[in-house]
């Protein structure tokens, strides 16, 4: 009988004092996707794209679709931390980050520098760490109010885009990480707005892609790699499953076109007499997939010389995008320096303090080895007599 | 060592049970005096209009023959003792009881002298041969009364495996056991058991398997029981387990003839109930309680698949509800990003706070299994047509409930049908409201704060001596061959460790099957 | 005796691997790796060494007094007034050291589960559910730790999930400024081995003979790998930004995905993390609580439970007053107090104990 | 100093309930065993009363004796 009190009067305790941490998922503002923009005055701005809950369930309300299942609210403050809570006035309900996979941030603040907003994002444990950062060529905010035709959300379409090609995505985690090694630099991708040329679509019925990756140096954006130049850091971050390289052979009157089917970099560093050298071995293997010669693949030459080609166009696209990153930028993306920290600590630890000189000199040497494994399902090229297909 | 909890008796009501118990007359022995006998009990027997008393002489010698209708085989009585008593032939005077003895054709006859055997015997249903001059009578062994015949049990069937199950009587009960195991060590101990019942109860074990000890204390504490009557092995079983407070049943019941036996076999002790088909099986662990008879009928990979699955449903019947409420009330971001957003629409407009939710449809859930199985079968299905329907539709299109708890509660539902075990998976359904509250105060550290209490509890708990968790928790020798698992027959060689490892060894070893052994 | 009950070499292994890495797991890697950076993958193996030694003297002093505890032999060893003082000062460290274990545990929650909650809910919660388990007795603790353990070691399998993110070029270079630092990492290890001194109190309880040292070596080796493997997995994936992290393994744990489905589920091995350190304070408020049984001369061990727990929960806030202080003497202090208590001063005894034997032999 | 007064309700509270719990054992049990109990009751609410976040107490005092060992670990 004691007992049973002694247990009531514990239930009636936990009861009286309530659950702290409750929230209700009625409750609950989930954020899709959060912009960050400089403002011109200095200020920090924070938009977030929220998630209406009855949008998915009640098809038939008769909403307007263009509208989407999102809407953005936003808040102006002296740096993040004010402007979140800001924020959070606007909103009736607790904003909730867990979800929130994707930030972006303004042009005007990755030049000014992305620091502290890291820090917060970091520091804060609502938003996660493997969740993706973004930079977009102009205002940041203006992206979250995009309505993709195909995905819920904008901020799910750019996910996506990411999750697709995985060498482009930058997480905090890996901001954090780059920033704080050895080379202090982080490429970011670089977002606009598909500009659609559908006629019945509203101008805002489109998504944001990826048009390049921003280079930050020492966490001030520097400069911007374009499609091309991103697809040779693709194949420096060892990532490039989906970039099709197409070649002119010199007796041919088309081009040829490969897509890897599987891709390896490796990067030895080397220090010989003072010269630091970093050699990059790329290997790749490949599937034909267009031929516009009069080219036989079957024919055992043509393949021959058919590799040998890829071989310099491939070596040609990465050594630009080093050449850019080496020269212009000054900005150690690849992360050469933990590679000669790794192989040689005594060498590189006289050089730590002026790696930004020294980054510039390192040369590169690239040695790509091509191999084509298959071309479709046919040899010779489609559509042409066969007297004409060279061999 | 074996350390079984014995609980403080108070002298004082004892001693007045005692008292009242003890009625002078009926520990007396017979009198000589006919006259005397039937006047005893006609006054016991008076306003019974089913007890019938047949006076008539033999051999000169009043003699009467009293009996409970119904309960006795009247034509038998009949043919075979009055036309023998009442034929003309002299009996030997010099020993008349002999002669009488000699003369009936029963097979069980029995000479008694006091009341009180004279009255057990009659309510046992043997008539009583009482005759004047003589200070003993007999019992006539023509006990016949209706009993049901013996059916498949109702509550635990079987695709594979026998078809019989107890009956209300015990003898029959106990021939079932005799037909399986013909091994005389196969013992049977008798207890009788309630004040105005007088039930008969068993103690069946295999002598040179079960620990003596362990009968012991099972006849120990079947001693210490003082009620009015045992109408149900339910009453055995909650006088005799270890710890009264517990939700977890510490015996296991059972009313099929090859359960028990292959109990006994594993050296526990059965105690069998007069009235009822169910009998007990003691001591049983928390990991038996998850065994079906079919794991060993079927072959040893499908037991083992099907006990993994039990196990994993029982996780999902205690923890699921709690799981849900935590992850939707306090840890959101654990949720998928789509399923959470199909989540906030669904549960979007619900009035109710998740944890209110939750109980709400649990208890709807409990009160129409209940309703179902209390009603008559006509009614009940109906019952659960209305109930499926007010809950699973009509409610969630009102929006008073969110489809996703629909959908945890059927699945809770179903799992808690897995258990093969009725007894726990009351528990388990049980236990699953304070763990849903505990998940609505804490998220998920409340719900492994009450997987630790559950642990806690399960650990302490004894079941005639054995550890409740063994053999996972007390990590015996081969303990994960019949837990988790099933290991094929051939390789379980070693009975269960209970109390004080008796005769440990089951079968030969290398009995493993195969093609070459056979030729050789 | 107090304690009747007995368990088994098996059950104790499962009882000391959590009482020694439930927190271990939680503050070593961070502050392992603010000194070894790419070599902190070997402070483990290196402070292990602190375990294996603790683990033989305990076994020593076990074979000299079979059927005691050190708050029984210590007064055969050092006297009655000396032995007394210093299991009353042993009682002392492991209420203290209890407190503290309650408040890296209450702060690990209350900072990455529950931010709202204060922690003392989750302080006062843990010590009940331990306290419950204390008064079942050592046979309670080891059964139900046989259970909790294999839940929190398998849990923690999900960190193989992660091997695919790994970048084992990430050890590279090797000793890059020496020994020192790694020694450095290793001394704060020692301080979570030297807990193998709790194995001395257990020992008395174990019903096979003469096993006990082995079991207790592998319970060493099984705890060394396990921090090795949570090492290499914070060290290959989070590189020196582990350093930043307060809770590295917990970090890592967070951005685990599967099928880019399955993610978030840090909470899950968090709360699988309650059943480790529920197992954890259990042993350390069982040995401090037959402690006081046995010093004081009680009839039974249970009926202090409730109110150390208590007392528990109050010193797990005294003099602790945020989280920087709670790291500051996890770094600083811990590794030399923990050894000196709980390496040297057995030491010492064994010393004593020989030296005392030897001369009652002469004689 | 400023006193916490949830503090030491709550712990006098807990302690009450201690002692209401263990009632019945402690009437029965012998006098060592009972002054032990109400020995640490009476610390526990003597603990209750002080801030004890910012009292100085065991910390503070190994700081002082080990403070000096530490130094090698920065």
């Amino acid at each position: 009988m004691k007992k049973s009190i002694l247990v009531m009067l514990c239930c009636c305790y936990l009861t009286l004092t309530g659950c702290w941490d409750r929230v209700e998922m009625q409750d609950l503002a989930i954020i899709t996707a959060a912009a960050i923009d400089r403002l011109e005055d200095g200020k920090t701005r924070i938009s977030v794209q929220l998630f209406i809950p009855r949008a998915i369930t009640s098809g038939e309300t008769g909403e307007d679709p263009s509208l989407g299942s999102t809407f953005v609210r936003e808040a102006t403050g002296e740096n993040l931390a004010n402007a979140i809570s800001m924020l959070q006035m606007n909103v009736p309900r607790k904003l909730f980050w867990g979800q929130c996979k994707v930030f972006i941030f303004g042009i005007e603040l990755a030049k000014n520098g992305i620091r502290k907003q890291i820090d917060y994002l970091i520091r804060h444990p609502g938003p996660r760490d493997n969740s993706f950062l973004y930079v977009s060529e102009d205002e940041a905010k203006e992206l979250l109010t995009l309505v993709p035709p195909l995905e819920r959300y904008s901020g799910e379409a750019l996910k996506k885009l990411t999750q697709e090609e995985k060498g482009m995505g930058s997480t905090l985690r890996d901001v954090d990480k780059a920033l704080m090694g050895e080379s202090e630099s982080v490429s970011i991708p670089y977002i606009q707005m598909l500009v659609s040329k559908e006629p019945t679509r509203k101008l805002h019925e489109t998504i944001p892609v990826i048009e390049g990756m921003a280079i930050f140096k020492k966490e001030q954006m520097i400069g911007v790699l374009n499609k091309k130049e991103t697809r040779g850091l693709l194949w420096l971050k060892d990532d490039m499953k989906r970039s099709t390289i197409s070649i002119k052979l010199k007796d041919g009157d088309g081009e040829i076109s490969m897509t890897p089917t599987s891709g390896k970099s490796k990067f030895s560093p080397e220090i010989k007499e003072h010269r630091w050298i970093m050699n990059l071995n790329i290997t790749i293997e490949g599937d034909i997939v267009q031929n516009e010669t009069h080219l036989d693949p079957m024919d055992k030459d043509v393949l021959l010389k058919i590799e040998k080609e890829y071989e310099t166009a491939l070596k040609e696209r990465v050594a630009q995008t080093i050449e850019k990153l080496q020269q212009k930028f000054n900005a150690d993306v690849m992360n050469f320096g933990r590679r000669f920290h790794q192989i040689y600590p005594n060498e590189w630890s006289k050089v730590k303090d002026r790696w930004d000189e020294k980054f510039p000199e390192v040369e590169v040497k690239i040695m790509v080895t091509a191999k084509v494994r298959r071309h479709g399902y046919i040899g010779p090229p489609a559509a042409l007599p066969r007297d004409e297909v060279k061999e | 060592m074996i350390r079984i909890r014995r609980r403080p008796s108070k002298k004082k009501a004892k001693g007045h049970f005692r008292a009242a118990q003890q009625n002078p007359s009926h520990n007396t022995l017979l009198s000589k005096n006919l006259e005397e006998n039937t006047q005893f009990f006609s006054s016991l027997y008076e306003e019974s209009s089913d007890v019938v008393f047949r006076s008539f002489v033999v051999g000169k010698k009043g003699a009467t023959i009293i009996y409970i209708e119904g309960l006795s085989d009247t034509q038998k009585l009949d043919e075979q003792v009055l036309e023998t008593l009442l034929d003309k032939n002299e009996f030997d005077e010099t020993d008349f009881l002999l002669s009488i003895k000699n003369r009936l054709p029963i097979s069980n006859i029995k000479k008694i002298s006091t009341f009180s055997t004279c009255i057990d015997s009659i309510a046992n249903g043997s008539p009583v041969l009482l005759i004047d001059g003589f200070e003993e009578a007999f019992s006539l062994g023509l006990v016949k009364f209706e009993k049901r015949s013996i059916e498949e049990p109702q509550a635990e069937g079987s695709i594979r495996g026998p078809r019989e199950g107890f009956t209300e009587s015990l003898g029959v009960n106990t021939s079932l056991l005799r037909r399986i195991i013909k091994d005389p060590a196969l013992k049977m101990k008798t207890v009788h058991v309630g004040k105005y019942t007088k039930t008969k109860v068993v103690i069946s074990y295999i002598k040179g398997l079960v620990d003596k000890t362990l009968i012991e204390e099972i006849e120990n504490r079947l001693n210490r029981i003082q009620i009015d009557g045992v109408l149900e092995s339910g009453y055995i079983e909650q006088f005799i387990e270890d710890n009264p407070y517990s939700p977890f049943p510490q015996l296991l019941y059972t009313e099929r003839p090859d359960v028990v036996c292959a109990n006994l076999l594993e050296g526990r002790a059965v105690l069998m109930i007069d009235g009822t088909p169910f009998s007990l099986v003691a001591p049983v662990s928390f990991f038996s309680l998850f065994q079906s008879q079919e794991d060993y009928y079927e072959r040893f990979w499908m037991g083992t698949f099907v006990r993994t699955l039990r196990f994993l449903f029982l996780a999902v019947s205690l923890f699921l509800p709690s799981v849900y409420v935590a992850i939707t009330t306090f840890h959101q971001e654990m949720v998928p990003t789509d399923l959470l957003l199909s989540l906030a629409s669904s549960r979007e407009g619900v009035p109710f706070p998740a944890i209110v939710e939750a109980i709400m449809m649990e208890i709807a859930f409990e009160a129409l299994r209940e309703a179902g199985i209390r009603l008559p079968k006509q009614v009940g299905s109906a019952v659960s047509i209305v109930g499926a329907l007010v809950i699973g539709q009509a409610a969630v299109q009102a929006g008073i409930v969110s489809a996703p708890m629909i959908i945890i509660v059927s699945i809770t539902g179903i799992a808690s049908f897995m258990v093969p075990r009725y007894s726990i998976g009351l528990a388990i359904r049980m236990l699953r409201f304070p763990i849903i509250i505990l998940a609505g105060f804490l998220g998920l550290v409340g719900v492994m704060l009450a997987l630790i209490l559950i642990i806690i509890h399960l650990s302490t708990l004894r079941s005639f001596g054995t550890p409740y968790l063994g053999p996972i928790s007390t990590q015996q020798k081969n303990w994960m061959q019949d837990t988790f698992i099933r290991s094929p027959l051939w390789k379980m060689n070693t009975r269960p460790r209970l109390t004080g490892e008796y005769n440990a060894v089951r079968q030969g070893a290398n009995l493993k099957p195969g093609p070459n052994k056979s030729g050789e | 005796m107090l304690e009747k009950g007995k368990i088994s070499t098996l059950q104790m292994e499962f009882m000391i691997i959590p009482a020694i890495i439930a927190t271990g797991v939680l503050s070593i890697p961070s502050i392992s790796g603010k000194y070894a950076r790419h070599d902190m993958w070997m402070t483990p193996i290196v402070g292990s060494i602190i375990g294996f030694i603790t683990v033989y003297i305990v076994w020593k002093l076990h074979q000299l007094f079979p059927k005691l505890t050190p708050f029984q032999y210590s007064e055969k060893i050092l006297g009655k007034v000396v032995g007394r003082i210093f299991s009353l000062f042993l009682i002392f460290f492991f209420l203290h050291d209890t407190g503290i274990v309650i408040r890296q545990y209450s702060d690990f929650i209350t900072s990455n589960v529950m931010r709202e909650t204060p922690s003392v809910v989750f302080s006062i919660s843990i010590t009940f559910v331990s306290a419950l388990a204390v008064r079942g007795g050592i046979e309670v603790i080891a059964r139900s730790a046989v259970i909790c353990t294999t839940i929190f070691l398998c849990v923690s399998l999900v960190l193989l999930l992660l091997i695919k993110d790994v970048e084992v070029s990430y050890m590279l270079p090797i000793l890059e400024d020496g020994l020192l630092p790694v020694m450095k990492g290793a001394l704060v290890h020692t301080a979570w081995f030297s807990e193998f001194f709790l194995l001395a109190f257990i020992y008395p309880f174990i019903n096979t003979r003469g096993k006990g040292l082995k079991s207790g070596m592998k319970a060493s080796l099984y705890v060394m790998l396990l921090l090795l493997y949570f090492h290499l997995f914070v060290l290959t994936i989070l590189e020196v930004s582990a350093v930043n992290q307060l809770y590295p393994v917990h970090s890592i744990i967070r951005s685990i995905s599967v099928f880019g489905f399955f993610e978030n589920f840090e909470i899950i091995i968090t709360a699988s993390w309650v059943l480790g350190n529920f197992i954890k304070v259990s042993v350390f408020l069982y040995v401090a609580n037959l402690g006081i049984a046995q010093l004081f001369g009680l009839s039974n061990y249970q009926i202090t439970v409730f109110p150390l727990s208590l007392l528990l929960v109050l010193l797990s806030y005294w003099d602790i007053p945020n989280i920087v202080g709670l790291v500051d003497f996890l770094t600083k202090i811990q590794p030399f107090y923990f050894i000196l208590v709980q390496t040297v001063f057995p030491l010492f005894l064994l010393i004593i104990a020989f030296a005392r034997r030897k001369r009652s032999e002469s004689r | 100093m400023l006193v916490n007064w949830n503090t030491i309700f709550v712990v006098q509270v807990l302690i009450w309930l201690i002692v209401l719990f263990e009632w019945k054992r402690l009437k029965n049990a012998p006098k060592a065993d009972k002054i032990t109990f109400v020995t640490i009751l009476i610390l526990s609410a003597l603990l209750s009363f002080f801030q004890l976040d910012n009292l100085p107490g065991p910390m503070t005092f190994l700081d002082y004796i080990f403070g000096p060992l530490g130094k090698i670990m920065e």
